[in-house]
């Protein structure tokens, strides 16, 4: 197997006087889904969002595509193709669906072939594409997030908690969107509270807990050992 | 019992304790700490300004609300004792109806801006009050009349406060009607002031700073927000009018630019900014040190200048007449190292 | 020693006056004392205060002047509602306070006290020396002036000194004081004075930025039959005249005018010193530090006030607009001023106002208001 | 249980007068001159009023253009911007002074290409200008209101008082260049002649800057911005640069601004821009915040409103524009064509 | 049937042409949990919005215990008795967490326009807010400011919120969005207490099938802004229009 595409090697990140990532160790292979699951405020969005540069990792390495990206600009690790779903969605809610969807594009105008595949996984866009979006509906700027990030083509996908919020229906869709995705060779790093998502799309899971990463291993292992579940995230994920 | 006057709300920073005491100590005692007349007069208008721009920081600080009407509300009880004192003739009778008719013209008039426009966003809001009180500025020029424009009015207070009213000695200084000013002016201040504190930390302070976070979520827990603003509307308007009173019985002169000037609000605005917004003390350190630097900053610059007379440039730009230009970048300066204002930085010291 | 406060604006907007004002001042000392500073052997000192152009300020210095720093006499300030700030200070300690050059009348007028004097001419010298300058049998005027206290007074005034001279005015057109746009008020005075027969003027009072008579002129008022006129400017401001040749009106000074040895003394020192003609507040500054000296010399002193009120009250003497004197009622300095008419001149970027007469002071009926 | 719908939302039709509605703010203008016509009744005067009304509104408009961009687009309260106004006028007007020769000259090519120059040299340095001020003073303050209001207020104060350091503390009075001079009358309506540039000029400016804002992504990436400046990052754009960028435009539209009315006034002093500011802020406001339409028709009804009140009842003429920001505010809260939600 | 305590009537809302609620009638009963359910975008929050009046109706009525409410304010509906928490989580960031709770409490107390009272001196709001806090296990955060929080105490606190102005009517907006599988039992458990109260009745709209299963004791289904189904939960999720238009096909299935 290649290299990962994406590694984090004792990453420590501070917000103001806390320390969150308390050394975090952490790869993503190149063409798979790798999940990151764990209780609340353990620092998964923290860790997608120091990948990501909107906070600096203080100490640690951070290697994309075997370069290091530890110190980039933000805008930069984007236009190196990181493409980035936050947890709040970073919905422009003055802008219409449609310029939300034109600013995914960095390089260039909306390709038209590629507009028609997520309006097809999302029709819930094409119907509002002229309206503000500040006026969706809660599930809907979240299939609004997820598709600006897909507008473009991007080697890795960082997505925080996609499915909340969304009906069955949609999250259907949505699972079966990030699976085409990983067919046409990008990467995916998953933050997921849904454990059946988590189950039906990981390939590889990563377990966080204060600010470390705890256990990582084949997803398929994760959902089969329920003791590993309990000792890892506090309760056994068939239970809810 | 001071924790009870002070509403609770402690300076919770031992450096800001000690300032505000040597600046209370100051005040109060300024007729027989310091020599002459200038150093009175800036001690009243460090009072009256110390109350004023607590006024407005109970609707900035507090409220959230940006309004460049302050100094109208300001001018409207200036108006009101120089009005009552040129109509009425002198006399404490015409003090009290000039106070009380500006105070209430000020709760009215903030009133009627309140209902009508806090509805519409915040920063028209601004700018709807930046318009209607260059109006008001325009509106006092051109009814000159009544309120003498431009040129303003002078009119006379009771003999009992002025320094033809000579009342002996005391600590070595002479005492006059003037001192007795003074401390009408002090007291008035303190106790305005101490009561903008209670309100700030009162129920009605916290529902307040709650509709300043977030109003669309204050008016879904139950609190009426248009109602709540316009109250601190009127709040801060009608004491920033009986700001204006002491400040009209002080100076004995009323004109537009003495109460209603644009550079009056910028001025107020530094200095809550530069003192600390939604502090309340903030007022306090941010009047003192402004009007301080406006009376002496000049004389400052002229002896600093004259100091370095024999280097190149540095004396032309310390020349006394560009202190313009040194309050400008004193602007800039404050609120980049100042972001929480003087008493938020203390306050962060001690916390960290 | 002689201590001599000017309280002035030397910052803000009208810096560019007071810069004037205080060279006047200093100039007039100089040549009122033969270049010695000193009166009777005592040395004259001159303080220096800022006002900022804020009344309050002003006022406060004032006090600190008189109360700190012991002044005999204080001088200025330049704007009128500084200077009706800083009255009632001098009535309190009974110090004289020469104003000199804010204009409002009711300086000399309701807000008057006896320590109050004024060598800067008020509105109503301004608006009657126009009003003689421009009146006649048969014209007629329109005015436009500023919507506040000084348009209105003025224009009272200059309808007041017109009827005297048989010409009246068809209309009055007042904008506010800081309108650019004058389409609508020219439209205006066109329409009610289109209807009017023979010689026809418009008559501006401006007071600040913004240029009127350009504006108006540049809309063909002679389509009416309408000649514009307006008073004297300080040398800036003639800038705008340059296309206004033939204008006439009555201006406060200007440096070519007046033929007197002061004068002469004035305007030969600042070439040399400056490079540049003196100018209005020059001229001004200078008349009131000629004041100061002869008074004290006068009185024997500065030390007396009452002395030295005494010796202020009708006193007569000599400045660069020739012969003022102090009028007893109300302290207003009586004075020359000039009937002007525009010229286009060689190596002149501006319209160079000629004398066409001088226009005495008791000519001018000037109203006492102080009563 | 009732049967399963169809999958679409369900859209009633929009009827006649709602879809008239997004159109009346440009009606306002014709309407607005109509009424003028009849309260004003003189047919010369109106006309008079009427053509002078627009090009001082098309004035009005170029000064408040770049607020448009740096007030309305992205968030920031600029009293700067008055600053650059005066700049804008002191620089260009040093130019046609340094040109005396050419503005000098009944010439309209030498006339035309000295304020050219004039206004090249303005828009540089007050594109410099801005760039230094977006560095040093805006930079740390985006987002906070208040303390734009300080800081810009502060460089307002510095940069009049470093007009006074360089050209005095005099007011320069000038004269404009001869073929710019005087009047042309039509139907017993006298129009000057300056106006009709101030038309041209303004009318070319709308038509760019509307392309540039239409074409490009510039004004979303700005907008997106100002709503959430780290997640246009997050997507790849260098923010910093393009803010940078719009607030230099902005300031160089301020001293193209500044030319033209200096130009008109025929006096500069330092405190021009300032005077102005209140009714720049207007106008941007009943525009409707980033729009340079909406800013455009503001223009010129200020412009045209200023004028017919002036004439019907000078009195009057200090409210009309108050009076026209609160009905137009009351009638949208928003302005006439917001591009981006107040808050 | 228990007492009718809230009440729709022909309840609908336009945006220029778009239906978002079509003639919703339907009412809610005491002690009974309502779970509303329907596709992203079919309305059910939009319902809520007409509901506590943070967007006006374009016709219908709301009825609160018999009381019209159509044309009242947010706060005045709240002060009758309707509480609701948010989506999207929307509380007072730059406050601490004990200082959100208590304004809630000093509202349903009617001591906002205390002008003249110290606010600190008010012991039993803290006191209240403490029990509060305690329920949904956010007791040791009392002092952090609400921006610090992660997501998922947020949602908690969004929930703490709503319990603090203890109304005769609940809506839950998706309140366990987001929260991790050991926390989200917790607000559960609460809704399961509220319910259990006989004067109140919950609205919940909820995406996850097995809370609505284990807490519904009727579902309403809104599709395209229209009330499709009505019913015991069992019935409805069998129905056609809640298997095609809003389960879609099984995730495992794909
Ligand atoms: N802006 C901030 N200031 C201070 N602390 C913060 C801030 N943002 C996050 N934290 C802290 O960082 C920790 C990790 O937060 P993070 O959001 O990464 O958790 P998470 O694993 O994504 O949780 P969740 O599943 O709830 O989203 C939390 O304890 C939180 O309190
Ligand atoms: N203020 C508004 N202006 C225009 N359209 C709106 C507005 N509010 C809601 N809508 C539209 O109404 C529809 C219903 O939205 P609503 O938020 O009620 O959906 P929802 O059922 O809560 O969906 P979700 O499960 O995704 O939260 C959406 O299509 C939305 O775009
Ligand atoms: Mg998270
Ligand atoms: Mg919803």
């Amino acid at each position: 197997m290649s290299e990962p595409i994406l590694s984090l090697r004792a990453v420590h990140t501070d917000i103001a006087q806390y320390h969150i990532l308390q050394g975090v160790d952490l790869e993503v292979p190149r063409g798979q889904v790798t999940m990151l699951l764990g209780r609340n405020g353990v620092g998964k969005t923290t860790t997608l969002k120091t990948i990501m540069g909107q906070w600096t990792a203080k100490s640690g390495n951070i290697l994309y595509d075997g370069q290091d990206i530890t110190r980039l600009p933000v805008s930069a690790r984007a236009r190196g193709g990181i493409g980035f779903v936050p947890e709040d969605m970073g919905i422009f809610s003055d802008l219409t669906v449609e310029e939300n969807m034109v600013l995914g594009c960095t390089s260039g105008p909306l390709d038209g072939a590629r507009k028609e595949w997520l309006l097809g996984a999302f029709p819930a866009l094409g119907t509002f594409w002229d309206s503000e979006a500040g006026n969706l509906s809660g599930g809907q700027k979240q299939m609004l997030s997820i598709a600006r990030a897909m507008a473009e083509d991007r080697q890795l996908y960082l997505i925080d908690e996609p499915t909340k919020g969304l009906a069955p229906a949609i999250v259907s869709t949505m699972a079966q969107a990030l699976r085409e995705l990983k067919g046409q060779g990008a990467s995916i790093l998953l933050v997921e509270q849904n454990f059946s998502v988590a189950r039906a799309l990981g390939d590889g899971a990563a377990v966080m807990d204060d600010g470390r990463v705890i256990w990582t291993g084949p997803m398929a292992e994760l959902a089969e050992n329920k003791d590993l579940q309990e000792r890892l995230m506090g309760l056994s994920m068939e239970a809810h | 019992m001071i924790v009870k006057l002070l509403s609770g709300d402690k300076p919770r920073s031992a450096v800001l304790t000690a300032v505000l005491l040597v600046i209370l100590i100051c005040l109060a005692g300024a007729p027989f700490i310091f020599d002459g007349v200038r150093p009175l007069d800036t001690a009243a208008r460090i009072c009256i300004f110390i109350l004023l721009v607590a006024s407005y920081d109970l609707l900035l600080g507090y409220g959230g609300i940006v309004s460049f009407a302050h100094t109208m509300f300001f001018g409207l009880g200036a108006y009101g004792i120089a009005l009552a004192s040129t109509h009425m003739g002198r006399g404490f009778d015409a003090l009290l109806a000039g106070s009380f008719a500006g105070a209430l013209a000020a709760v009215v008039l903030a009133l009627l801006i309140g209902l009508f426009s806090l509805r519409v966003r915040a920063i028209f809001f601004a700018m709807i009050t930046l318009a209607v009180a260059s109006a008001v500025a325009v509106l006092v020029s051109q009814f000159s009349a009544i309120t003498g424009g431009e040129d303003g009015l002078t009119y006379k207070i009771p003999r009992v406060l002025t320094s033809a009213n000579r009342m002996g000695e005391f600590l070595g200084t002479r005492v006059s009607g003037k001192i007795l000013n003074y401390y009408l002016v002090f007291t008035a201040s303190l106790l305005l002031f101490l009561l903008l504190l209670r309100i700030v930390n009162s129920p009605f302070g916290r529902v307040l700073q709650a509709i300043r976070e977030n109003d669309f979520r204050a008016e879904a827990i139950g609190y009426r927000v248009v109602w709540y603003r316009t109250v601190a509307t009127c709040l801060s308007a009608a004491t920033a009018a009986l700001a204006g009173s002491l400040f009209a019985i002080w100076l004995r002169y009323v004109g537009p630019d003495t109460t209603l000037s644009f550079e009056i609000m910028l001025d107020i605005l530094l200095m809550v900014v530069i003192g600390g917004m939604g502090t309340m003390y903030g007022a306090v350190i941010g009047a003192t040190l402004f009007i301080l630097a406006q009376t002496y900053l000049q004389n400052l610059m002229g002896s600093a200048s004259e100091a370095t007379a024999a280097l190149p440039l540095i004396p032309d730009l310390l020349d006394p007449d560009r202190w313009l230009m040194w309050l400008g970048i004193l602007f800039i300066l404050s609120v980049y190292f100042f972001p929480s204002g003087i008493v938020g930085r203390l306050r962060e010291r001690r916390a960290s | 020693e002689i201590r001599i406060a000017h309280v002035y604006g030397k910052t803000g907007p009208f810096e560019a006056y007071a810069a004037q004002s205080h060279i006047g001042l200093q100039l007039g000392l100089e040549y009122a004392t033969g270049g010695t500073m000193e009166i009777d052997g005592e040395k004259i000192v001159v303080i220096e205060k800022d006002t900022q152009l804020k009344p309050d300020i002003g006022r406060a210095q004032l006090e600190e002047a008189f109360g700190d720093d012991d002044a005999h006499i204080a001088v200025g300030p330049v704007s009128s509602g500084v200077a009706l700030a800083m009255l009632p200070v001098a009535e309190e300690y009974e110090r004289v306070l020469i104003v000199e050059p804010a204009v409002a009348d009711s300086i000399t007028g309701a807000n008057w006290n006896p320590y109050i004097f004024r060598t800067g001419r008020n509105s109503s010298q301004d608006a009657i020396a126009n009003a003689v300058a421009l009146g006649g049998e048969g014209v007629t005027i329109a005015t436009l002036a500023q919507d506040y206290a000084f348009g209105r007074d003025g224009v009272a005034a200059f309808k007041e000194a017109l009827e005297a001279t048989g010409a009246s005015i068809a209309h009055e057109e007042y904008v506010p004081t800081d309108t650019t746009d004058f389409t609508a008020a020219a439209e205006r005075i066109f329409t009610k004075m289109g209807e009017v027969e023979g010689e026809k003027k418009l008559f501006v009072i401006w007071a600040g930025g913004g240029n009127p008579m350009g504006k108006i002129n540049a809309m063909e008022p002679e389509r009416f039959g309408i000649e514009i006129a307006t008073g004297g400017n300080i040398l800036a401001a003639l800038k705008a005249y340059k296309e206004l040749p033939g204008m006439e009106g009555a201006t406060y000074y200007y440096y070519e005018i007046p033929q007197n040895p002061v004068n002469e003394w004035l305007v030969k020192t600042h070439f040399e010193r400056f490079d540049s003609p003196p100018d209005f507040f020059t001229a001004g500054g200078m008349a009131s530090g000629l004041a100061i000296v002869e008074a004290i010399k006068k009185a024997g002193g500065a030390e007396d006030t009452e002395a030295l009120i005494e010796a202020m009250k009708g006193m007569a003497w000599e400045t660069p607009k020739g012969t003022m004197q102090f009028r007893a009622e109300d302290h207003q300095a009586m004075q020359t001023m000039y009937h002007f008419r525009t010229e286009i001149q060689d190596g002149k970027d501006y319209g160079v106002p000629v004398l066409v007469r001088e226009i005495g002071m008791d000519e001018m009926n000037i109203p006492i208001r102080n009563q | 249980m009732t049967a399963a719908p169809d999958h679409r939302p369900t859209f009633a039709s929009v009827s006649l007068a709602e879809r008239l509605d997004g159109a009346l703010p440009v009606l306002l203008v014709p309407v607005l001159v109509v009424l003028g016509f009849f309260a004003i009744g003189v047919p010369s005067s109106w006309l008079t009023l009427t053509v002078s009304g627009l090009a001082m509104g098309m004035m009005i408009f170029i000064m408040a253009s770049g607020l448009t961009l740096v007030f309305g687009l992205m968030d920031v309260i600029n009293f700067g911007h008055g600053a650059f106004i005066s700049v804008g006028a002191f620089v260009g007007v040093s130019v046609l002074i340094a040109l005396g020769e050419w503005t000098g000259a009944a010439s309209l090519l030498l006339n035309m290409s000295a304020v050219f120059l004039a206004v090249v040299a303005a828009m540089a340095v007050t594109g410099a200008l801005g760039w230094g001020f977006e560095r040093i003073i805006v930079k740390p303050v985006y987002g906070a209101h208040l303390k734009q209001i300080l800081v810009t207020v502060g460089g307002l104060i510095v940069i009049e008082q470093l007009i006074h350091v360089v050209w005095g503390p005099d007011e320069i009075f000038f004269n404009r260049p001869e073929t710019l001079k005087g009047a042309v009358t039509f139907a017993g309506a006298a129009m000057e002649k300056y106006r009709l540039l101030a038309v041209g000029v303004g009318l070319v400016l709308f038509i760019a800057m509307r392309m540039v804002l239409r074409r490009t992504k510039i004004g979303l990436i700005v907008r997106a911005g100002v709503e959430n400046g780290p997640m246009v990052e997050a997507l790849g754009y260098r923010l910093r640069l393009v803010f940078v960028g719009v607030f230099i435009a902005g300031s160089a539209l301020a001293g193209l601004g500044g030319v033209m009315w200096g130009l008109y006034q025929e006096v500069i002093t330092a405190g021009m821009g300032e005077k102005m500011m209140v009714l720049v802020f207007i106008v941007a406001i009943i525009g409707g915040l980033g729009s340079v339409e909406g800013a455009f028709i503001g223009a010129l009804l200020v412009g045209l409103m200023q004028n017919y009140v002036a004439f019907l009842e000078p009195k009057l003429a200090l409210v009309s524009n108050i009076a026209l920001m609160t009905a137009i505010l009351m009638w949208r809260p928003q302005g006439m064509l917001p591009v981006v939600k107040a808050k | 049937m228990t007492q009718t305590l809230l009440e729709t009537d022909a309840l609908t809302v336009r945006f220029g042409g778009h239906v978002a609620v079509d003639a919703v009638s339907c009412s809610f009963h005491a002690g009974e949990l309502t779970a509303i359910v329907g596709p992203n975008g079919a309305g059910k929050t939009t319902y809520f919005n007409l509901i506590s009046g943070q967007i006006p109706a374009s016709s219908g009525t709301v009825r609160l215990m018999g009381e019209d409410i159509t044309r009242l304010g947010v706060a005045s509906r709240c002060r009758r008795g309707l509480g609701r928490a948010f989506q999207l989580t929307n509380l007072f960031p730059s406050l601490t967490v004990l200082e959100n709770v208590r304004l809630v409490i000093q509202s349903r107390q009617h001591k906002g326009f205390g002008l003249f009272s110290m606010a600190d001196s008010h012991t039993e709001l803290t006191v209240a807010a403490m029990a509060i806090l305690e329920r949904v296990r956010l007791d040791t955060q009392i002092d952090q400011l609400v921006s610090e929080l992660p997501h998922g105490d947020q949602r908690k606190l969004e929930v703490a919120l709503l319990i603090g102005l203890d109304p005769t009517v609940y809506m839950f907006d998706e309140p366990t969005a987001g929260m991790s599988v050991d926390e989200a039992p917790v607000i559960l458990d609460l809704i399961a207490e509220i319910k259990a109260d006989r004067e109140r009745t919950v609205l919940l709209v909820e995406h996850k099938l097995d809370v609505i299963r284990s807490l519904a004791d009727r579902i309403i289904v809104l599709h395209n802004g229209a009330l499709a189904a009505d019913g015991p939960p069992a019935e409805v999720m069998a129905s056609a229009v809640v298997q095609e238009a809003y389960m879609g096909k099984e995730l495992d299935h794909v």
